[in-house]
């Protein structure tokens, strides 16, 4: 047995995040976390990396008690974390390649005298060793979310690991970088390294794990080895049944909300249009990099289109930014949501309230002095409908974990009425039952059009009323409306295009 | 062009002296520098000032620039001596000639301009001693570390120590961009903590001021008396207010000193002997007098004080007057 | 400058022990506040009077008007280390109207006070319009004012009687009604510098911390991508607070000209240094940890407390920034300090 | 091979104007500097002569010792208030050991350094382990030296035959091996204090830009979170920025106590808001936009011929902080206003 945890309890003021949690994992094995979102997972993972300390409970690791106090020490044991937030792998103003290298000059494994060419090289060889793409020469905070995860896994791999963590990695990637991360683990696997893996794709478990151990409220509540009953797994997680049916399509499409006609993303690309209408959800997807998310932006006034011409309820549109947009009622959950949606811990505005509230203070607020209770309703009430795990209304957005803390994004722009809602990578982190919920609200409303852009093709599957691919800044199909028989035709034309 | 009559190389004019400073700004330093200029003009030198704000190393590199630039002479406006006296030698070697004012660089072939701090503390003292008798409660507002300052403070404790009967209650002073105001503060806790000083020596204007504008902050301004050293139009202005409790103050005309440099500079350049100490005296000025010949600005003083308006130190009839 | 708390710490409610540590963290700016009073009021009577308060009060008004200033631009997440240049100019400005210009008191506060604008406008010119970093642009910003302030009489401070570089004679004089300014008093106890700190105050208190404004300013200098993308109009939030300090900067230099009563040559070093400060310990105060107004206020009132009791304790003035020095470590050790087992 | 369309890697791509731009951007304090020598030259022949290159080194080098520490703390993302005031404590120091201790040259200089290096590790105390913010804790510790440096002479400046404050007289006098280092010059050409410059500049730009310990510097300064959790010792590292910016500060005291020869009461101001304005200045060299070496060696410079040159042509000393600020507004309007339209 290369781990084992016993007892191991963890809590935060008042909530109890992990309430003795055992736990073993042998070599070259995939051991599968499942829970569903605050379950205690990220907590753990953390202990494990030495990021934070247990309260009580004892770890051992390779034959010997573990009590990592930093991640040099978890790290200098062979326990190699991906982690779950984004924020926390590059460094802005520096080179993805300096992003790929961190770890190295960090544990001396690079030379201390270095030269920009044997940089290069090295995280040249870091990257084809994995077969991933990344620009190296590009500054790191202009790589998206997808590319960041890339980053994150690669540098993980090309470590000297006994165990690796990983607490989704794969949330916002597509389904060609995902199946190539697959055969890397399955690599690992092989060379007898051990593998915790923590998703809540259900094709990532099932193309992965050897046993999931399923905790709930910090408990492991089940345990399971080959063959795994994946829809028994998240049904103890969520503790409910989880219904498979797909909603269905409405037959009434309402009036358009918004009409591209001829627009171009960059001049060289070919035109396209697109209607939105209300009532209705789209799903854009595409691999990594295709353009989904400068397409929203795009349309939420970050920046023009090269070309073409956008009418948005019979008026023209043409945002010069996100103040517009948002005045005209199309707003945007940005994909990464400590970039785009919080405020830093410790400063005014962090709480989950105000956290709602930003793009509404003047509707809120409409005399200018603040009204707190106006605004902790609203998150009072997201609180309760979307199930965000939290102490309350004023509990900052950082004692969150992952998948909540998603949810305070998407209740945000849920939180009044809108003309176009769209949704950048919307269920990143978010557990199975939370998301069959979120779904079944986003397609209960009629007053607006909804487009949300996905990496993974099941995800828009399951969401849309109509799925439109998106490959190289062209739209390239829309698909008709019977999802389920076509849902093997976008699989497959997906392949094709990557 | 030169100046007719006048010896070698002033008959042809552009004789190029520098004058390196070492504070920069402020009245005084502004007025020294005018007179040097328009004495510099009289004499048609090409001046060339150096700045050397507050930083003792920079002057210290300004002196070695000036002899790189091959000047004739160079005038030291105050300074460190431990960071002059080495270079002031090299430019002495090299035929240089220095005119010291102000800081003394102990070297026989270097005259030494001085406005004597001594002397102006004397005068503020002696008169503070003639309106008040040898027994008084006194606040003395000082900082250490500014050369003048330190050199006031010596007769102030030689004067205490002549008069036990004079007590010093309180001493106080800060020196910031607002020196004035940051005094006046201060001085408003110290009248409080010493309801019976009757009796303020503030060696400095900035500090009188500060001093003044406490009392009539606390309506005090018949019970205490300022003296102080130093004088310009707004500090004129100050003392002959009404009811103003700034009664003398003691002082040169630093346009004055500015030009007397110059001279000492251009004597030894023509070949001329110099005497190795230069004191320009410094005249008592009190509020009767200001009030009496009804001045209000350091024009009119100097009109109707000659004594405070023109040096004859270090002159020769060659050397034209300065207008300024 | 990194003043923001780490996003992984935590402060929620615990055991007893833990609580009395919180409590002591957010107080502790008071406590010794109150210790320093209570000590300075044993050892000298005089101290503790409604007319010595007054005097304290005016002593730190200017560095706490400049404070706030300073504040809110750390709010929006930047810095003005223009702020001690723009009310030396000021001062200059406000002598230069009256003795040269021969304007009147009303005259001459709206051409300062517009002055103060003017340069705030420049400032956010920089950083909002050519991204100019903060720091980098209001540094160039001070020394520009720094050299520009001297320019129009050549270096020399104004007073009346002033001879300009062209040789004629300034015919102006101060306005004893701009002198109330700085020198007058409601009901003969509050100093009328006191009472516009008092008025900025509170104005700028509940500017920040109760209006949806102010929220606003605080979001933006946490995360200016989310607050635009929330469409708040960042780049005129962050104009705003330059300009709001450069205006209080230069409130600042009028009442600072009517106290000293003509224009002094100052590099206004100290006064930025002061009123850095003054925001600075403001952080400490109720264990908040940021930028606040009110801090600000407490932070400056709490410096002029220490260095009036020392002086009426006659302490020699150079002991006295090591004082406020070692004061300032131990308040901060114990805001900062205390708590941290709670990671 | 990157198939993927970059917004942002269009640079190579691009137009000749563009590309010009960029040139611009990242050449233009090289080009100012270039205007500047070739205006002074003109004008002053004197000016373009290698004792008066030399002259101006010798005027920079203290500042830009100070400026390499100051951007070190900056690049792991903080910021060192107290350096002028380690370097004025210094220059204290050092006068102290020799004046009244009797130290020689090398026990003084090794005193001083290691005065130096206990003021930052209480810096870095204050920050690392009590977690203040860097501004709040180095502006106290610059209150703390700025009072400290005049205890134990009562205020008063340091020269042969002090007058201690218990009466008695100071025996010691300073040694001329230690004022060689401010005052010799190698080969009768290179002062020692220059090279000393180049020596701190070429380590500390090695050591920043060169090496994988400078990379985790900037790491730590980029996004300290990140850097911890690849593993690196990110609160000894920034511990060490402070403990190298209060050591070079103090090599720079001991270098203007060597050129001053006694100790001088002064606050330091002036050292810190140069040697700052000197690392800001590099930000905007080779178009970086973020804290390094050379950028501040070179902004060094560039005020150093700014200064010298306008002292050569007569400039009056208030315009002369009129024009470093002007020149300073043109290079970061140029540096950060270009490229603008790229985005
Ligand atoms: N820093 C913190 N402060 C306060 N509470 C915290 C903190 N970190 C985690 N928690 C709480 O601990 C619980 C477990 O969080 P954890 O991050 O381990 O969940 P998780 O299983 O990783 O969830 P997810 O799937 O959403 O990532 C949650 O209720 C969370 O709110
Ligand atoms: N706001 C942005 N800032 C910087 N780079 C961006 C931004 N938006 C997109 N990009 C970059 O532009 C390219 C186009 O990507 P875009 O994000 O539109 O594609 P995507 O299909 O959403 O892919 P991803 O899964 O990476 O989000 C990518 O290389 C991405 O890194
Ligand atoms: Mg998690
Ligand atoms: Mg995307």
């Amino acid at each position: 047995m290369l781990l084992s945890i016993e007892g191991l309890s963890r809590a935060f003021g008042s909530t109890q995040a992990l309430d003795a949690a055992s736990l073993s994992i042998n070599r070259g094995e995939v051991v599968a976390l499942m829970g569903a979102n605050g379950a205690g997972k990220s907590t753990l993972v953390k202990i494990l990396a030495g990021l934070i300390e247990a309260d009580a409970g004892s770890i051992y690791f390779d034959g010997r008690p573990y009590h990592a106090k930093s991640p040099a020490e978890a790290a200098a044991r062979g326990i190699v974390t991906v982690h779950q937030s984004t924020d926390v792998i590059g460094i802005p103003g520096m080179t993805v390649a300096d992003a790929l290298l961190l770890d190295q000059f960090a544990d001396g494994r690079q030379p201390f005298f270095l030269s920009h060419r044997s940089l290069r090289r090295r995280a040249a060889a870091i990257l084809s060793d994995v077969g991933f793409d990344l620009p190296l020469d590009r500054d790191f905070s202009e790589l998206g979310t997808a590319d960041r995860q890339l980053v994150a896994i690669a540098r993980a791999l090309s470590n000297q690991a006994k165990l690796l963590i990983l607490d989704e990695p794969t949330a916002s990637l597509s389904a060609r970088e995902a199946e190539r991360f697959y055969q890397m683990v399955r690599g690992l696997k092989a060379r007898g390294i051990a593998v915790l893996y923590i998703s809540h794709r259900t094709a990532d478990l099932q193309a992965l794990a050897d046993r999931v151990v399923v905790l709930r409220g910090g408990r492991v509540v089940a345990q399971q080895a080959r063959p795994i009953d994946l829809v028994k797994a998240i049904e103890t997680m969520i503790g409910r049944p989880l219904s498979l049916v797909h909603p269905q399509r409405r037959t009434v499409p309402g009036r358009p909300v918004l009409h591209l006609s001829g627009v171009r993303i960059f001049n060289d690309t070919p035109a396209f249009d697109l209607t939105l209408r209300e009532g209705e959800v789209v799903a854009l997807t595409g691999v990594l990099g295709a353009g989904k998310s400068r397409l929203l932006s795009l349309l939420f006034g970050l920046g023009r289109f090269a070309s073409g011409r956008a009418v948005l309820d019979g008026a023209a549109y043409a945002p010069s930014g996100p103040a517009e947009a948002i005045a005209r009622g199309v707003v945007l959950a940005g994909e990464d949501r400590h970039r785009a949606s919080f405020i830093p811990a410790g400063w005014p505005g962090e709480s989950i309230a105000s956290t709602i509230s930003l793009p509404y203070l003047r509707r809120w607020h409409p005399h200018g002095i603040l009204r707190e209770r106006r605004e902790q309703a609203a998150a009072t009430d997201a609180i309760a409908r979307l199930g965000i795990k939290a102490t309350g209304p004023a509990a900052s957005v950082w004692s969150l974990s992952g998948g909540n803390q998603q949810k305070v994004v998407l209740a945000r722009w849920d939180a009044e009425p809108s003309r176009l809602l769209m949704l950048d990578e919307p269920f990143q982190g978010v557990d199975v039952g939370a998301r069959q919920d979120i779904i079944a609200a986003l397609r209960s409303r009629t007053d607006r059009a909804t487009l949300l852009a996905t990496s993974d093709p099941e995800e828009a599957l399951e969401v849309a009323d109509r799925v439109i691919v998106i490959d190289r800044h062209r739209l390239l199909e829309q698909t008709p409306p019977d999802r389920r028989t076509n849902s093997t035709l976008i699989g497959a034309r997906h392949e094709e295009l990557a | 062009g030169g100046i007719a009559g006048a010896p070698a190389p002033f008959d042809k004019g552009g004789v190029k002296i520098a004058l390196i400073g070492y504070i920069s700004a402020g009245d005084f330093f502004q007025a020294y520098q005018a007179g040097a200029e328009a004495q510099a003009k009289a004499l048609g030198i090409d001046l060339q000032v150096f700045q050397g704000r507050q930083d003792a190393a920079q002057q210290r590199e300004q002196v070695l620039q000036a002899i790189n630039l091959g000047v004739k002479a160079i005038v030291i406006d105050h300074g460190q001596p431990e960071a002059l006296a080495d270079v002031a030698q090299q430019a002495l070697d090299k035929g240089i000639k220095v005119v010291a004012f102000d800081v003394n660089l102990n070297n026989p072939a270097i005259p030494q301009v001085e406005q004597s701090d001594h002397r102006l503390a004397e005068l503020a003292l002696d008169q503070a001693l003639k309106d008040n008798g040898t027994a008084f409660k006194a606040g003395y507002v000082y900082v250490a570390g500014f050369a003048p300052l330190d050199r006031r403070n010596e007769i102030w404790d030689k004067v205490k120590a002549a008069n036990p009967g004079i007590v010093e209650a309180a001493r106080f002073g800060t020196v910031s961009d607002t020196t004035a105001t940051a005094t006046a503060d201060q001085a408003k806790a110290v009248f409080r903590a010493n309801p019976d000083i009757s009796v303020v020596f503030a060696p400095y204007d900035e500090f009188a001021r500060g001093v003044k504008l406490a009392a009539a902050d606390l309506g005090i301004q018949d019970k205490v008396k300022i003296y102080s050293a130093d004088v310009s139009t707004a500090d004129i202005q100050e003392i002959t207010e009404k009811g103003s409790p700034w009664v003398a103050t003691a002082a040169t005309n630093p346009s004055v000193v500015g030009a007397v440099s110059i001279r000492a500079a251009a004597l030894q350049i023509a070949g001329d002997q110099v005497p190795h100490q230069i004191v320009v005296e410094p005249a008592l000025i009190t509020q009767k007098q200001l009030r009496d010949a009804g001045v209000t600005t350091i024009d009119e003083l100097a009109k109707k004080v000659p004594a405070f308006s023109t040096s004859t130190a270090v002159t020769a009839s060659w050397i034209p007057a300065a207008a300024f | 400058m990194n003043t923001r708390r780490d996003p992984h710490a935590l402060a929620d409610a615990l055991p007893l022990a833990a609580q009395l540590r919180d409590g002591l963290r957010r107080g502790v700016v008071f406590l010794l506040l109150a210790a320093l009073v209570l000590i300075f009021s044993v050892l000298q009577p005089a101290f503790l009077t409604l007319a010595n308060a007054m005097s304290i009060l005016q002593a730190v008004a200017v560095v706490a008007i400049i404070g706030t200033g300073v504040t809110v631009t750390l709010a929006v997440g930047g810095f003005d280390l223009s702020v001690g240049a723009v009310a030396a100019s000021s001062v200059m400005a406000a002598s230069y109207a009256m003795i040269v210009l021969d304007l009147g008191a009303f005259a001459t506060v709206a051409l300062v006070l517009a002055f103060g604008i003017v340069v705030g406008l420049f400032n956010a010119l920089l950083i909002v319009r050519l991204k100019v970093p903060d720091l980098l642009a209001t540094l160039s910003t001070m020394f520009l004012l720094t050299g520009l302030q001297l320019i129009p009489t050549a270096g020399r401070s104004i007073s009346a009687g002033l001879i300009l570089p062209d040789g004629s004679k300034a015919t102006g004089k101060v306005d004893p009604l701009f002198l109330a300014i700085g020198r007058s008093s409601l009901f003969e106890t509050l100093p009328l510098p006191v009472l516009l700190m008092i008025l900025v105050a509170i104005v700028l208190f509940v500017l920040t911390e109760r209006t949806r404004f102010g929220r606003l300013l605080f979001a933006t200098g946490g995360n200016e991508t989310a607050t635009r993308l929330a469409g708040a109009p960042v780049e005129r939030l962050r104009g705003f607070a330059y300009v709001l300090s450069a205006s209080l900067a230069a409130l600042g230099g009028i009442i600072v000209a009517a106290r000293i009563g003509r224009g002094d040559v100052s590099s206004g070093a100290s006064l930025l240094m002061d009123s850095v400060a003054a925001s600075l310990i403001g952080f400490a105060v109720r264990g908040l940890r940021r930028p606040n107004v009110g801090g600000t206020i407490v932070g400056a009132v709490f410096v002029g407390v220490l260095l009036n009791g020392l002086t009426m304790l006659n302490a020699p003035y150079y002991t006295q920034d090591f004082i406020k020095g070692a004061v300032l470590v131990s308040a901060l050790a114990l805001t900062y300090g205390i708590n941290r087992k709670m990671r």
